[in-house]
């Protein structure tokens, strides 16, 4: 971190991000938004309307990629709160700058979570049946479905992800609000509850980040291996994996920090002031994350095939010739062990972690290497389960394309109206890093 | 803050009375039928059982409506100058069913044998009301001239609650398999 | 005090036991005889009518969504001339340790004191689960709203519920024909007698290979049959203990007679 | 009427000497600061208390005992078997109750954090613009009229830029 920049700079550099808005902003918004309700809402709206037969979901392979968009999204909204809580619980310098929009990140992605559980429902109108509440019918929900387990888990990641989230960003809003004018001004003052930084505060601030962070860190596993319980609960060949657990969340670490890599890489080419604050040193830092996390993956996806192979069931070979061995699938393995397991070996060379190549093009192969995983898990474990009359091979529909592409939009657009709200850095956190300004130097 | 609380609790109240009114007012809890039938009459001043007309409660699931030939069975003789007899007469002579409009209705998911409540001995009051005192079948309470309620929910906790408590009343013991999703639906 | 926490380990025993009943009113079997289906499909065609079975039309049925709860499955053994031929009707097992039964979170699906495996289609919320975690994919999926046209609509049976779009169902056993028999057998006053429950495909089996009774009743056909030395279950390794029990085909050794 | 007075420093060790020296006094001081000096001021003051954590605790406590006994009970209110186990069965139990421990956890303690530290400060005003951005605060509280002028003094002694008299409603 340059030290050289004054507190006063800091705090101007950020808020500029949310006062100053070009017509780009504007423009690029606009497409956003309106390829979100095209791509999005409009398919969605046609799928309500005419039912779950608009997709190519068919008989034995129900899960198809609406659910493999919900896991990558839970996957995606993993690394915010890691680096929030894990780096804050051990004081690790480096995620102050990065915090912020790791935990934004978190935070929409839960947004599409929860919109994939909507698109993917066939009766989305009774989703309240799935939450426990008393209620006239007197009925309560089954607490050995690992659905209901999916409910409390992604309900507590989501709750403590916004605490998390806006509890961070009350110093932050305090200091706008002295700044702000009209309806941003009181929204401020109003989120901000009085804060005035005092020492109490700040040592309470403290203490409380300390606490969460340590209840969302152990969290943070729990939620996205419960999420691969929907899938190691069942007997399906391919789904009933014991290793599913680690294999889920590393993967889901893995790429929560590509996209987190990704997004800051966006964000410094657009908001150019923010490379004065996300420099060569994070990415250090960050890459090295990747790298071990895509080493421990390659391991567990070895696991994966060789528990497969060693349990030797027939339905377990078959299903592995299916995903190894069959023309389409195979060259997605191949290109899934390439972008998770081989790319990001790259980010050894140092030159390579702040270049072109290591910023955009590692991030999103990792990307969609780590969507691939989660493909070839789904639907293809499904289309060959165990009568062999019944196989069937999955051919996704425009509508079960279109949706996640519109969701993906309608990720962006959320995130383009939040940084023009709430600083997407965040400030008080930028000056401690600094430092604090003594007069006597030491 | 204290506007914002105001708004929230006034569009609450709105929302719950609404809700309210839509279910005693809107939802039609006592239709008009074709012919003013008064049960006040025939079931409460004239004491003529409920088996009398409605003979399939005790033999199955439904409890039926008498047909045309059980009313002209008295009402060729009594009071036969009535307008409304004569009408009633007239769909006898046009040899056609009346058409009664349905009170209570199930949802179609819904199995409710009336032959096994009546067996079990449940009276047709617990959940049809003090008909003996209606004019026109109605599914409201009115207490103090406001239509306050209705005789009976039909809805899912209101069975539940009978099947497990109120049934000890009539049977000793709470219903077998009572809660047993398929003992209603289908 | 000490009485209520008597009555609490009391309850707690009862609620950790596993199958929670420990004696089942019925146990309701099905035995197929595989020697003697011949594959016609009359069994298919009961269950259409018997349960509401939408037909999804030319289209549908081309993306293999074909809506039968009970499917014949056959399997071709070798090349021609030297080809056997296997028939193999296949419903829902009605499993006593389901796994379609844990997954699903608003109790839709559950086990009743007959041993049934119940499906319940209006507390479906369409999550897919119970359809993924079943090993024999006998659960159907309501795509769309299937309508019965004029005059379709006057063979639909009113005691099955016509399924709204988004709702899984499956093979019930003709769940409406036991409960009615039930219901004669209690006015009566006596139990279900062996013989009196006839699903719609065990009706229309034209050669009886198909048998339905109550496995708790040692008297009754099906347990008898159940204990034949040509018993097997479908994928029985899983543990699900499914409740349908197929009778093997002898088959000759060598090449069959007919080609 | 007991006022108070606030100094506006622009580097930390002046304000904590000035801090230190005014709480010798036996004066009430609060540090306002844009960033934590948490450290800083436990290096001088020594470690204060921290009574989050009894929230925090009451929380997962509670958040615990919640999701275990919710679980049991619901399953034991309306009871549907299914799948050959046990109707209180414990693994999912022990997950529940896992989930909501973390659940109730957070929102005590973030209860905790807003009874103890922002509820008390709802109507105070902000001192300066400043404070939020680049200068750091000291605001000694309780000073008698005729005091002012010495406290001042001892501020602007140790570097304060501007000394401002904040007089109580």
């Amino acid at each position: 971190m340059d030290r050289t920049i004054t507190y006063k700079e800091a705090s101007e550099d950020i808020s500029g991000i949310i006062t100053k808005t070009g017509w780009k902003y504007y423009a690029v918004l606009t497409l956003m938004a309106v390829s979100a309700v095209s791509f999005l809402f409009l398919p969605w709206a046609y799928q309500i309307y005419s039912g779950q037969g608009v997709t190519g979901l068919n008989a034995p392979v129900f899960w198809g990629l609406y659910l493999v968009n919900f896991i990558y999204w839970v996957g995606i909204a993993h690394a915010g709160t890691l680096i929030s809580a894990m780096l804050y619980i051990t004081q690790t310098p480096w995620r102050r700058a990065i915090a912020r929009g790791a935990e934004t990140m978190t935070f929409f992605a839960l947004f599409l979570v929860s919109l994939f559980i909507f698109v993917h429902m066939g009766r989305p109108w009774n989703f309240y049946w799935t939450m426990p509440y008393p209620n006239q019918r007197q009925i309560w929900t089954n607490f050995t479905s690992p659905i209901t387990f999916d409910v409390f888990a992604i309900g507590t990641y989501t709750t403590s992800s916004i605490v998390f989230l806006f509890f961070g960003m009350i110093p932050d809003l305090a200091s706008l609000s002295h700044t702000a004018t009209g309806w941003r001004k009181r929204l401020y003052t109003a989120l901000s509850f009085g804060w005035r930084g005092t020492d109490r505060q700040w040592h309470l601030q403290a203490k409380a980040c300390m606490f969460f962070g340590a209840f969302i860190m152990p969290l943070v596993v729990s939620v996205h291996s419960v999420v691969s319980w929907d899938f190691a609960l069942s007997v399906v060949p391919g789904y009933a994996k014991t290793v599913f657990a680690p294999y889920f969340v590393t993967g889901a670490l893995l790429s929560g920090f590509a996209g987190v890599l990704l997004m800051l890489s966006i964000m410094r080419e657009a908001y150019p002031v923010m490379k004065k604050y996300v420099t060569a040193y994070h990415y250090d830092k960050v890459t090295i994350f990747v790298v071990v996390l895509s080493l421990i993956w390659s391991y567990l996806t070895l696991m994966e095939v060789v528990t497969g192979l060693y349990a030797n069931t027939s339905q377990e070979i078959e299903h592995l010739k299916y995903k190894l061995a069959i023309s389409p699938f195979s060259y997605l393995f191949a290109l899934m062990i390439f972008s998770n397991s081989v790319l990001p070996l790259l980010y050894i060379f140092k030159k390579l972690r702040n270049s072109f190549f290591g910023r955009f093009i590692i991030p999103v192969f990792v990307l969609i290497g780590m969507w691939l995983e989660r493909f070839l898990i789904v639907p293809n474990s499904l289309s060959r389960k165990f009568l062999p009359w019944m196989w069937h091979d999955y051919s996704p529909t425009w509508v079960e394309y279109s949706i996640p592409i519109g969701a993906l939009f309608f990720f962006i657009s959320m995130f383009m109206v939040f940084i023009k709200v709430f600083p997407i850095i965040a400030i008080f956190e930028v000056k401690e890093d600094i430092g604090i300004p003594m007069r006597k130097s030491h | 803050m204290k506007y914002f609380i105001a708004y929230v609790s006034v569009a609450v109240i709105t929302f719950a009375l609404g809700y309210k009114a839509y279910g005693l007012y809107f939802s039609d809890l006592s239709p008009v039928q074709p012919i003013p039938f008064s049960h006040k009459i025939h079931a409460g001043t004239n004491k003529i059982p409920c088996m009398y007309c409605h003979i399939y409660a005790e033999k199955s699931r439904h409890a039926g409506v008498p047909n045309v030939k059980r009313c002209m069975g008295c009402h060729s003789i009594i009071k036969t100058d009535s307008p409304l007899i004569q009408k009633l007469a007239s769909y006898w002579e046009k040899k056609e069913p009346i058409p009664w409009v349905k009170v209570y209705n199930l949802p179609d998911h819904v199995y409710f044998p009336h032959k096994r409540h009546v067996k079990a001995g449940v009276p047709c009051q617990r959940c049809h009301g003090d008909v003996a005192n209606m004019d026109r079948i109605t599914r409201e309470v009115v207490p103090f001239g406001l239509p306050y309620g209705m005789v009976s929910p039909l809805k899912m906790g209101w069975c539940i609650e009978c099947h497990n408590n109120e049934a000890q009343k009539y049977i000793g013991t709470p219903v077998k398999n009572g809660t047993d999703c398929w003992t209603c639906h289908k | 005090m000490a009485g209520f926490l008597e009555r609490i380990t009391e309850r707690w025993k009862v609620y950790r036991e596993p199958g929670f009943f420990k004696k089942l009113d019925h146990k309701w079997t099905m035995v197929i005889d595989l020697d003697k289906c011949n594959g016609c499909g009359a069994c298919v065609l009961a269950c259409y009518a018997e349960n509401n079975l939408p037909v999804v039309g030319k289209d549908e049925c081309a993306m293999s969504r074909a809506f039968s709860w009970l499917r014949i499955e056959r399997y071709i053994d070798g090349e021609y001339p030297d080809v056997k031929v296997k028939f193999i009707p296949v419903m829902c097992q009605h499993c006593s340790k389901a796994p379609c039964e844990t997954g699903c979170p608003v109790y839709a699906t559950y086990h009743n004191q007959d041993g049934l495996n119940v499906q319940v289609y209006n507390r479906c919320v369409g999550t897919f689960t119970c359809a993924t975690y079943c090993p024999y994919d006998v659960r159907r999926f309501n795509w769309r709203s299937y309508k019965f046209e004029q005059p379709l609509d006057h063979q639909l049976n009113p005691d099955v519920t016509v399924r709204e779009m988004g709702v899984m169902e499956k093979c019930t056993f003709c769940i409406q024909r036991i409960r009615a028999a039930k219901d004669k057998a209690k006015d009566e006053g006596r139990t279900v007698q062996d013989g009196e429950v006839l699903p719609a495909c065990v009706q229309s089996c034209p050669t009886g290979a198909m048998i339905f009774g109550d496995l708790l009743d040692p008297n009754s056909k099906a347990a008898k049959l159940a204990k034949s030395p040509r018993r097997y279950r479908l994928l029985e390794e899983l543990n699900a203990d499914p409740s349908v029990i197929y009778l093997k085909r002898v088959m000759k050794e060598g090449p069959s007679k007919h080609g | 009427m007991d006022n108070s007075l606030l100094g506006i420093f622009q580097y930390v060790d002046d304000l904590l000497a000035a801090a230190e020296k005014c709480k010798k006094s036996g004066y009430g001081i609060t540090i306002i600061s844009p960033v934590p000096l948490v450290h800083e001021i436990e290096h001088t003051f020594g470690e204060s208390k921290n009574p989050v954590k009894y929230f925090t605790g009451l929380g997962a406590i509670t958040g615990y005992l919640f999701g275990t006994l919710f679980a049991i009970t619901t399953s034991i209110l309306y009871v549907l078997p299914r799948s050959g186990r046990p109707i209180i069965a414990i693994p999912p139990i022990l997950l529940i109750s896992y989930e909501t421990t973390i659940l109730l956890g957070v929102l005590f303690t973030l209860m905790g954090f807003i009874v103890l530290a922002l509820a008390p400060s709802f109507k105070a005003k902000e001192y300066d613009v400043g404070l939020a951005i680049d200068s750091f605060g000291l605001l000694v509280d309780g000073v008698r009229e005729n005091k002012f002028g010495d406290i001042e003094k001892v501020m602007r002694e140790y570097g304060a830029n501007e000394v401002k008299r904040i007089e109580k409603k």
